[in-house]
């Protein structure tokens, strides 16, 4: 974008720099009438859409009718404001993790993982657990100077503690895929507390991993990180390496995680 | 359309399946379980909670074993103490319950077994009396196409379920699928009443049923269409649910020979037992069950694993037989699950889902939609959505699940069903004869893909004859997961038959044909 | 819907009542990022979406990426507080309007109709106007007491009018359907200017339609009514007729136009 | 797939086609317009403005048109005038629009002739240069898989028109046509300059063609890709936007015989002079044209009115061949337009489809997306795209222009475009070889659709040629609309030709087997 230069502050783009357009679908309960698009227009109105336009309006049984519907955006976003808050650390690759370990621990990274309480979704965490891998990134069951114990579906807070103190892990790796109802952060949480009640504030990293967990979320839970769609092994294993060297004293560059 | 098949290939693969499914069905009939026994009781009308929101039928399961009485099953000591106390079955329950009865091996074998079966005559005649109401309503309601529209709602609250329901039949949904909440099915008890608390779905209760079964029905008659129901036969209580689906009138059941042990890590031994009792009385109560091998393609690849999914559904089917269930509600599952990047992956989808059409003429084929490769791009989902109602639409699947744009999102709007049904209904219109009117190149790539899976699937059968299922399943043959025969949830649960077990319902519900049916 | 008897404030509706959720798209001219995505976040915020997901952020080229986005819309409609502003008449079929044609003028209604300046898109004023009509409504050409002038695409404002006076034109329709840059505004009011030059202000009923022309906008320019998607012959025949009679003097019930 | 067509009826209906346009032909030859000695004097190289922003090439056509003198073509006054004068193109202009000079018929004939042929041949160095620099670029580009891509762009703005195109490409376009803007095909005049001001589309000029040229040039180097650019070579200015497209290098534009009668209501007597001229230059230059049938079916009905799309499509190719177009460049429109509430319209369209493509087997068929029946809904509409696609990958179309979900809403925003894309590539990837792998059930709905339809474009061409091209437009024949001989903008600008009128260009430009080509 050549004009984009002279300003960060940017607006929605339909065909034309600031033309502000964005697209719109919901559904009100009421039924279909000339009403019941008015209202869909001053709803967007109020979203702070100028011009909406009810481009379509389908009534779906007697009580619901569907909106789509086109407006241009009156609201701005400056990007020079914009920060995210992610993970610290460089991605490195499994050989440099693995070198890392055997240099910095002199013994096998010990990691458990498991998918929840009642969440069964075991393909995100085994994504990033099992010699397998994902998308041609290679698990952590693969990696030489990692023990990785995945412990699968629907494994109880309680227990998994037990097992994490069992196993002498450092890391701690927790899937939570179903958030209706936000029961992810139930979860989330309800594990922070058994893992405080045992004592394992201190040395254990815990990250929380699935598709709708953000850094953020894991952060304000009491986890280490959080991560989310897209993430590979060596994201976590980077991630925990350089977390723990930095809780044992060591110094490394740090650096905005990027992928590959 | 059709495919060019070695029909002994099909015919080997069945053989072998028979003899997987009969092997473990012979071990499995010396044993019992908790949930067996519960949903006998449940059948001869015992319902209800104890103040700690305990259903009857676990305390009274619970009482006999903790008697040592569970290996000769509920129905004796119970039809035994109601006649020696006069009471009946409900009043029974709650003084067992409260610790006033001890139930003991009734001295009058003969009497309670009569009792026995005289209740169990008395469900049966409701189930039965189901079943001529849903002729009934089928009969007098307009005619309905195949395939028929399968939706889901999973809000979690059975008022908000019920609206959603409506409103998707309304839109021109045929069936009406209550999912459950996560983690119901591990629970070793079935909740009571009317819910609003589930976590991704629904919890299955009795009342919920009812409560959804008279929303649908009322909907339906205003509509002039019967909308069926369905729920989840699956997981701990699977024999119970199906005695709440039958006394309730569902008319399709989730109900896999092996999804609990994958899926849910329910022991092997327990789900074995359990869902043949379940499918009797699905099979009893004319309700159609929905097998589970989409499931496998959401771990496993669905180009690379498609033959466990034909291997599954032949093993499926040789259970269901064994249940006394009729090919006509055998809805075995299948799914459109390849990756959309790989190239030709339509023609492999379309080799796949006339294969199992051809392999399984009279089943009413359920055809589960894309959802692993769903991502948060609603409108490449919906696009995704369309070519699988047009394989749907082209090999005439029978049960279409339909696809929502934001399955990798959240469980269903309201809006993403109705924009789901009008993709199906523009789908299957435009392409309603399509199937008809092209035929398969011989020799050519579809038909070789569906030949290459079909022998998969024989060569699969013949080596899991060989180790048994069991054992096959402890290799992770089914899903890329493995099980173990001693492990996961609810093994405790089950109990040797003692000489002299009697249940009721088997000689009442299997055909003459069958092993524990009538004499 | 049983609980909106309650009161008439809605809410987008996702699978719960009042949950708010509405799903959106829309591009940002910059760069797929993390920060890309907090800005999508942000804007969705500034909408008043509560808890907004960015479930979906692909970049389309180097420049410029694509969100999906939903969430929980802090807004809310008072159905009470709606009124739409619709021409009023009553529909009256095809028969009723002759009778009343016949009744009232004792002669035919002309009609002259157009698709006006550099728009060509006939197909809708030929739906409202020529015998074949549209989705089994009649057009006005196969009214018996209807003189349908259909002059087709791209006239001329000057030389419409000049045909108007030519024909002696009761009831003039206007077809605009292009609308980019609001070029079917700066050609109605150039069609309202030349018919003022020409002193048809008083007698002439004018009506505009087209995809995205409401009656509210055709007034705000000076016209008598405005017709959208959906509209049939029967139904500006019935405006065209009641407010002839309307002007002329004579009562006849109101009520708000509905579709059949 | 391969519909079993009767050759005969191929052959005769193209025989009568044939017929037809040599009539219309024959009777064009004997006129000239200005808008076709405009186009050969912007090939001599005249352009610019004059101070009232009239271009030059108008002003000196009207000073002939005024002298008396345009029977005689442009190109012996004007190029005698410059032997005289001792002027170049462009000074010659310019002193005739400022009225400094009166062009005549030149003294010396022959010298005039043979100086109207140098400029000629300088014209056809530059576009044989062009020729030559796309076939370098083709060579080393990245090979393009059918079909080809195309998509719109349509801001109005020819900097946000470049920069859309830029992004379409990087997403996967293979072709960027610019709209042009609402009504410029009624200008008897070609705009100038860069412009940012159109309404549905931008102007088309020689300097927004060079713009868009060197920004897809840039992009396409960027990506080893080839990025083909598309004008409209249609309405009063015809054969002047077939100059500056083969001057600019452009490689394909919308043009046809008949759209500018039936679509802008401009004169047929002009419309068949200019077709031709222009068909002759983008003939020479190697631009594949796209016919307009698609429009048809925006007025008439897509399923009624199928056959008037394949009889059009005969009589556009004839006429292109009377212009020395081979078959490589003929790219046929036809379109995706069946209402999708027709039950079995999916079928209609694949018969359709896969019938077109056997009666032009050798010719880029242009095929176009459902637009009538596009609504507000989005949702709905990507699933009719995707539909389109499907018959596009089914029936192996060579150009693909890509539907867009919000065609009943605005022109495209930069995301539709990314959307379609992402659509099409799906389609096309996932059912590479479908096609080869289908067959069409012999006799079956679809073949005898394809022959019905077939047979109906036979009778109608046959109707035709009794009556003549003009006489059935005069009857509406084409998409319900009727035009008269008379009719229509721009009859003032046809001339009939004075005897000794010449033209340089086709000689240099048609094939020697052509009426005006070398002899
Ligand atoms: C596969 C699947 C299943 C399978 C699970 C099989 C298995 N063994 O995992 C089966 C069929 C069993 C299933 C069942 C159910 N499912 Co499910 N399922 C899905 C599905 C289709 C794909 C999920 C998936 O595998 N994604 C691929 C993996 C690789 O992605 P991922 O999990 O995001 O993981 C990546 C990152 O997030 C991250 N990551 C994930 N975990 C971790 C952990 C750490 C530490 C780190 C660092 C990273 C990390 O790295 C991974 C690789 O990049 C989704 C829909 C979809 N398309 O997303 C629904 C979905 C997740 N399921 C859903 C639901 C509701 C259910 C059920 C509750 C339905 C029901 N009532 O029966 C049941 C119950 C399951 C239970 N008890 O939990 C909903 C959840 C809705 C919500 N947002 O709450 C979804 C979104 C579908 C829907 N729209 O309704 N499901
Ligand atoms: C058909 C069509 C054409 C045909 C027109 C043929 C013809 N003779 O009409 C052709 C192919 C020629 C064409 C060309 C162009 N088109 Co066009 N076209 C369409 C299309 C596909 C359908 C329009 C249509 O016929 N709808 C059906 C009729 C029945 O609906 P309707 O017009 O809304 O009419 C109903 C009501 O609105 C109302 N009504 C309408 N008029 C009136 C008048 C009165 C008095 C009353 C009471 C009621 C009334 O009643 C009717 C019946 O209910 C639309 C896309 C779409 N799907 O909507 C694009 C569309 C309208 N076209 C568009 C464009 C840009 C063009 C071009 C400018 C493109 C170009 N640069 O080349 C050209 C130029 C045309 C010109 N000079 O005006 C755009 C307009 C964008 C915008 N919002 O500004 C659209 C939306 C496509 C797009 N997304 O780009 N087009
Ligand atoms: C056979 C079967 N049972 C049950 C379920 C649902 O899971 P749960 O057992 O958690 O209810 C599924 C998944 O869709 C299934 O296929
Ligand atoms: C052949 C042809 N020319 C031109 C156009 C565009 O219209 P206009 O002549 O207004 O530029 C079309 C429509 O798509 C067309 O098909």
């Amino acid at each position: 974008m050549s004009n984009s230069a002279k300003t960060n502050i940017v607006r929605p783009y339909g065909d034309t720099l600031d033309d502000g357009r964005v697209q719109m679908s919901f559904t009100l309960p009421v039924p279909h009438s000339e009403e019941a698009k008015e209202a869909a227009r001053q709803l967007a109105l109020k979203m702070g859409l100028d011009d909406p336009a009810v481009v379509h309006a389908a009534p779906m049984g007697p009580d619901f009718t569907l909106f789509v519907v086109y407006g241009q955006c009156r609201h701005s976003i400056d990007m020079d404001t914009i920060t995210v808050d992610q993970p610290e650390f460089e991605v490195l690759d499994k050989a440099a993790i693995d070198a890392l370990i055997a240099d910095s621990l002199g013994r096998k990274l010990v990691v458990v993982g498991a998918c929840i309480e009642t969440d069964a979704h075991t393909v995100g965490i085994d994504a990033i657990m099992n010699a397998k891998g994902f998308n041609g990134h290679k698990g952590l069951e693969s990696y030489h100077e990692v023990r990785a114990v995945n412990l699968g579906a629907q494994v109880d807070s309680a227990d998994l503690v037990r097992r994490v103190i069992a196993e002498r892990a450092d890391v701690l790796l927790v899937s939570q895929v179903v958030t209706q109802k936000d029961i992810h952060v139930v979860n989330l949480r309800r594990l922070r507390q058994e893992l405080d009640r045992a004592g394992l504030g201190q040395d254990l990293i815990v990250v929380a991993g699935g598709p709708r967990i953000t850094h953020e979320l894991a952060r304000e839970l009491g986890y280490d990180a959080g991560f989310g769609p897209g993430s590979y092994a060596e994201d976590v294993a980077s991630f925990a390496m350089q977390e723990w060297l930095r809780r044992h004293g060591h110094q490394r560059g740090r650096q905005r995680g990027e992928r590959p | 359309m059709k495919l060019a098949l070695d029909q002994s290939r099909i015919d080997a693969a069945r053989a072998a399946a028979a003899r997987i499914a009969r092997a473990v069905h012979a071990e499995a009939m010396t044993r019992t379980t908790v949930a067996v026994e519960r949903a006998t009781l449940r059948l001869f009308g015992l319902d209800g909670v104890d103040v700690d929101y305990v259903p009857l039928p676990n305390r009274v399961v619970d009482h006999l074993a903790a008697e040592g009485l569970l290996g000769h099953g509920a129905a004796l000591p119970f039809a035994g103490a109601m006649l020696e106390h006069g009471l009946d079955v409900q009043a029974l329950g709650e003084a067992v319950a409260q610790g006033r009865i001890t139930l003991t091996l009734p001295r009058d074998i003969p009497a309670a077994r009569a009792k026995a079966r005289a209740l169990a005559q008395t469900a049966c005649a409701r189930i039965r009396a189901n079943v001529a109401t849903r002729e009934d309503k089928l009969e007098s309601a307009a005619l309905q196409r195949t395939p028929w529209l399968y939706l889901i709602v999973a809000t979690g609250n059975i008022y908000e379920d019920i609206t959603q329901a409506r409103a998707a039949a309304q839109q021109g949904a045929d069936v009406i699928a209550v999912i459950r909440s996560t983690g119901q099915s591990l629970l070793d008890y079935v909740p009571y009443g009317a819910t609003t608390e589930g976590f991704g779905g629904t919890y299955a209760t009795q009342e919920n049923f009812r409560l959804m079964r008279a929303a649908l029905d009322e909907v339906g008659d205003e509509l002039g269409r019967y909308i069926r129901l369905t729920n989840y036969c699956s997981g701990l209580c699977m024999p119970e649910i199906a005695a709440m689906g039958a006394l309730e009138r569902l008319d399709m059941m989730l109900n896999d020979a092996m999804y609990g042990i994958i899926f849910r890590d329910i022991n092997l031994q327990r789900t074995f037992i359990d869902q043949f009792f379940s499918r009797m009385v699905n099979a009893y109560a004319g309700i159609i069950i929905n097998t589970g091998e989409d499931n496998y393609l959401t771990t496993a690849d669905a180009y690379e694993a498609a033959h466990t999914v034909l291997a599954s559904q032949l093993i499926n089917e040789q259970f269901a037989a064994l249940s006394g269930m009729a090919p006509e509600l055998m809805g075995l599952g299948h799914a459109f699950e390849i990756n959309p990047a790989l190239e030709n992956g339509f023609l492999w989808e379309l080799a796949h889902a006339q294969l199992v059409r051809q392999v399984f003429p009279d089943a009413p084929l359920k055809y589960m939609p894309p959802t692993k490769y769903m991502t948060g791009n609603i409108f490449k989902g919906h696009v995704q959505d369309a070519l699988f109602n047009a394989v749907g639409a082209m090999t005439g699947q029978h049960i279409q699940l339909l696809g929502m744009m934001t399955e990798a999102i959240h469980t269903p709007f309201l809006q993403d069903r109705f924009l789901g049904i009008e993709n199906a209904r523009y789908v299957f219109d435009t392409m309603r004869d399509l199937g008809e009117e092209l035929s398969i190149t011989p020799g050519g790539r579809i038909e070789r893909r569906a030949q290459e899976v079909l022998a998969q699937a024989q060569a699969m059968l013949e080596e899991i004859e060989a180790i048994g299922l069991p054992a096959a399943i402890g290799r992770g043959q089914f899903a890329d997961i493995a099980r173990q025969s001693d492990g996961g949830k609810g093994l405790a649960g089950v109990v040797t038959r003692a000489e002299g077990y009697f249940n009721p319902f088997p000689e009442l519900m299997l055909p003459e044909s069958l092993e524990g049916g009538p004499a």
